[in-house]
């Protein structure tokens, strides 16, 4: 079973948030998860009358277009993913520099890396 | 006083949640305030890696008190789907019971912060004594008064016989009489109102473009409730989401208010059509794909991304607590507001910073 | 104002707290408290070490030791339903509170009556 | 000479035994009221005690002084009230104390005791008015500030004061830092600012402001009871359901803002005290 998502390039990722916004969709949340590669997968998630809608967006690089111009609300979740994938919002206000839930530079980002029980030790 | 910045938590007496806020007054009106996280991340998440899908519903459980046998049931029935499980009915219809038994004590337990926060010590103990039945109720029925580590994968560990409900039931009916005793001052009291009316307020367009969830967007207008899914048995009772239309903290403290008769009434229902048979279906196999399952929390809808590949262990297992989408709209709530009105508009969010950090 | 009758009744009514270590309050029957392990029954399968969520189990087979980690365990009650023999229980008390970190070691010894019990600190 | 310096040893002793076991009522019926058990009456007592036996611990001189000139301030006011001086001067050696207690709490940089000594002193203005306007009547009625002449009043002050008796009620409660005005530190820290003007204080300085504290509640309760000077039981029987009637309050509402306070509170206050003084002149 997967998510029905519609999938997008970054260059468009901010013009297809504020299309959403535009129908009266309420912004959920963004999920990050590891791809096989050494990139990650994006998932906005957003919600209409009860209905979920989602955009996957597929990272190569660190460098991920902020969406908290469109929904400022955004500002909490890509911090959280900047803290633990080690990514790079471009325009995220405010940014708290990966130090929202961690020490920054300290320690290595916690969910980069292989998955499964060997990655988490 | 010109620019003084007062830091605000992470612990603070009046503020029971370890969050961080510099705030910056002028002649005690808060110009701005910045939020600052971390202290109890745990990183919850991460421990999909190393413990199978099954000892993840006691790790996510844990991700807050209050609110952790809903935890457990979206996590459930994420899985449920994922799995193709159907549980048995009566374990949905116990599930019901159970989350709006805790539905009810955290509420209850908001109110009473809510209390205290404007100073009303003795309605916060007036609460709470009441809220002590529906912990009672809850340590009778699952064994524990706040984790209860009832669900699993294809249904729930805990039955009810009848002797059970029926003093549910009682003990209901007590609840309802404290409930009701406190209703006046809760909503009429004029101490109260002066603390609370016009008090952070948020339009219904405001609060749908800060994401906002649960009782903060039903109490400016918008009926958005996620019972309203369908999920476990909710889609056999009878109920309609409490809207409010003022957006200020009396509105918010008036739905969570009238959300506590609607769980005394959904608990009644659930017994009254509590259904005979197994509590629960043997799993067997690992789930593979992905998906998300969503509940309505005390404090708004929860989401939850699960994805897995066949193995032991989640790829990723992702968790949008409802306070987590509530706090952004503080950034705009709190500047303009007095000091004094801070630890009531900031708790008529119903933070829980253990929640938001996983 | 409209609190005053509330306030009146507490006053000429019984308190609703307990002066706590002198009366103690009464047990719930199904109360998740202590784990036991009853040796005799014990065949040292390790289920409950694997089911466990918290990881307080450890089962020694060579050494015939069934070890648990009271201030690690969460309480669940997950391993006394996977227990296949029923050699694991909880009562309904809850452990009483002590000064030092304890660590329960049991010897078992399976297909055998001898068996001892001992607790380390 | 000898009965006076007595006296001025005795009332402030009696005046701490009195404030404390107050303190241990205003406890225990706080607890019952909300459903609980309750300290013993002597806990307040128990915790001073405890508050003296600890470590002197203060981050600048002021503050150690500040402690020790208010309960002086309050003690002195107590003696003279006891010496039937003029209500003028009592009220002036009380007010020294309570600007002690604002300095010792703006002297450390602690923005919560900063800002409660702000409102604190907002709190104090309108308290302090109001018991001039009392003295004022007094001097209405008895053609002086001396409390001597009112033994001698054929029908209690309540009679003609009834209006300010009203506004004395809002200024004990300002005093006794009970909800809707526990605003600039309250009795438990469950406040916006902590403890208030008493957050940075530790050990033998906050148990010096208690006991300054219990003084001040006397001396309120004192002043309360010349409302009914005439006859010994009502003396000591209205200053009780005064106090009563404040912990009753406390239990039903909700704390107010310092802007609600001047606005509404001390304002109405004020409209029914000079409304009461007028008719009392006419």
């Amino acid at each position: 079973m997967t998510i029905t998502a519609d999938r997008i390039e970054s260059g468009e990722l901010c013009r297809a948030v504020a299309a959403l916004k535009e129908q009266g969709c309420r912004f959920v949340t963004i999920t990050c998860v590891r791809a096989d590669s050494a990139g990650a997968e994006m998932l906005y998630h957003f919600d209409r009358e009860l209905s979920l809608s989602h955009l996957r967006l597929t990272v190569s690089g660190d460098e991920v277009p902020s969406i908290c111009g469109i929904y400022a609300a955004a500002f909490l979740v890509e911090n959280e993913i900047q803290d633990h994938f080690g990514l790079c919002f471009s325009g995220l206000i405010p940014d708290y520099r990966r130090t929202l839930y961690l020490q920054g530079e300290d320690s290595p980002p916690p969910f980069r890396g292989p998955s499964g029980p060997a990655g988490g030790q | 006083m010109a620019g003084t910045v007062i830091p605000f938590g992470p612990q603070h007496p009046v503020l029971p949640e370890p969050l961080h806020l510099n705030l910056k007054i002028e002649d005690e009106i808060v110009i701005s305030a910045t939020p600052a996280f971390g202290y109890v991340h745990r990183g919850l998440e991460k421990l999909a890696d190393i413990r199978d899908f099954r000892q993840m519903i006691q790790v996510v459980e844990r991700v807050c008190g209050i609110c952790s046998m809903i935890h457990a049931l979206t996590y459930c029935q994420g899985l449920e789907a994922l799995m193709g499980v159907e549980p048995p009915p009566r374990a949905r219809f116990l599930r019901v019971i159970w989350s709006e038994l805790h539905r009810l004590h955290s509420h209850l337990l908001w109110l009473g912060l809510f209390a205290d926060a404007m100073g009303f010590e003795s309605l916060f103990m007036q609460l709470w004594k009441v809220r002590e039945r529906i912990m009672d109720i809850n340590e009778a029925t699952a064994g524990n008064r706040v984790i209860l580590s009832v669900n699993v994968i294809g249904g729930v560990r805990r039955d009810l016989d009848t002797g059970q409900t029926g003093w549910i039931l009682s003990e209901l009916a007590e609840v309802d009489k404290g409930i009701k005793a406190m209703g006046r001052t809760i909503l009429h009291d004029y101490t109260v109102q002066k603390r609370t009316r016009g008090k952070g307020v948020l339009s219904g367009k405001q609060a749908m473009e800060f994401g906002c969830v649960g009782p903060m967007l039903r109490s400016c207008g918008v009926a958005q409730d996620m019972r309203l899914l369908g999920y476990a048995a909710y889609c056999e009772l009878d109920f309609a989401p409490v809207v409010e239309q003022d957006g200020d903290c009396y509105a918010r403290c008036r739905v969570r208010f009238a959300e506590l008769g609607q769980s005394i009434d959904l608990i009644r229902q659930a017994i009254g059509k509590l259904p005979t048979g197994d509590i629960s279906v043997p799993v067997k196999g690992r789930p593979e794909g992905e998906i998300v399952a969503r509940a309505e929390q005390p404090r708004g809808e929860c989401l939850y991304y699960i994805k897995a590949n066949g193995g032991k262990f989640l790829d990723r297992l992702r968790i949008r607590t409802p306070t987590f989408a509530n706090i952004p709209a503080l950034t705009v709530m709190l500047p303009g507001i007095e000091l004094a009105d801070v630890p009531v508009v900031l708790l008529s969010i119903d933070p829980c910073i253990s929640c938001t950090e996983r | 104002m409209f609190m005053i009758p509330v306030v009146l009744k507490n006053l000429f009514s019984r308190c609703a707290t307990r002066p706590y270590p002198q009366s103690p309050r009464q047990l719930f029957v199904g109360s998740r408290g202590q784990l036991v392990n009853d040796v005799e029954k014990c065949i040292l399968c390790g289920t409950c070490a694997r089911t466990c969520p918290s990881q307080c189990l450890t089962v020694r087979r060579k050494e015939g030791l069934w070890e648990y980690e009271p201030f690690a365990c969460v309480f669940c009650g997950v391993c006394v339903e996977a227990c296949p023999t029923g050699s694991l229980a909880q009562l309904s008390q809850w452990r009483p509170a002590v000064r030092e970190r304890e660590r329960v070691v049991l010897k078992v010894e399976v297909k055998s009556q001898e068996s001892g019990v001992k607790s380390e600190k | 000479m000898m009965q006076t310096a007595a006296l001025a040893l005795a009332v402030p002793c009696a005046a701490i035994l009195l404030g404390g076991l107050l303190s241990g009522i205003d406890r225990r019926l706080t607890a019952r009221l909300q459903s609980r058990q309750g300290p013993p009456l002597s806990q307040p007592f128990l915790d001073v005690i405890k508050l003296m036996a600890k470590e002197r611990m203060v981050t600048n001189p002021w503050q150690a002084f500040s402690p020790v000139a208010s309960l002086g301030a309050a003690a002195f006011a107590l003696v003279f009230f006891a010496l039937q001086g003029d209500l003028l001067v009592i009220l002036f050696v009380h007010m020294v104390g309570g600007v002690f207690l604002v300095l010792g709490a703006m002297a450390s940089p602690s923005p919560y005791s900063q800002t409660a000594s702000q409102r604190e002193l907002w709190q104090m203005l309108s308290c302090e008015t109001l018991l001039f306007l009392i003295a004022g009547a007094l001097y209405l009625t008895t053609g002086s500030f001396r409390l001597s002449e009112l033994s001698a009043l054929p029908e209690p002050l309540l009679y003609r004061l009834p209006l300010l008796f009203a506004a004395f009620f809002f200024a004990l409660t300002v005093k006794m830092r009970k909800s809707p005005f526990d605003l600039a530190g309250c009795h438990h820290a469950h406040q916006e600012l902590v403890r208030g003007v008493f957050t940075e204080y530790v050990g033998p300085y906050l148990g010096l402001l208690e006991i300054a504290h219990w003084l001040d509640i006397v001396l309120y309760l004192a002043i309360c009871s010349l409302f009914w000077a005439t006859s010994t039981p009502a003396m000591i029987l209205l200053p009780l359901a005064a106090f009563l009637a404040v912990i009753m309050l406390d239990n039903v509402a909700a704390r107010l803002t310092w802007r609600w306070m001047l606005g509404w509170g001390w304002g109405a206050a004020f409209v029914l005290s000079a409304l009461n003084l007028s008719w009392l002149k006419g």
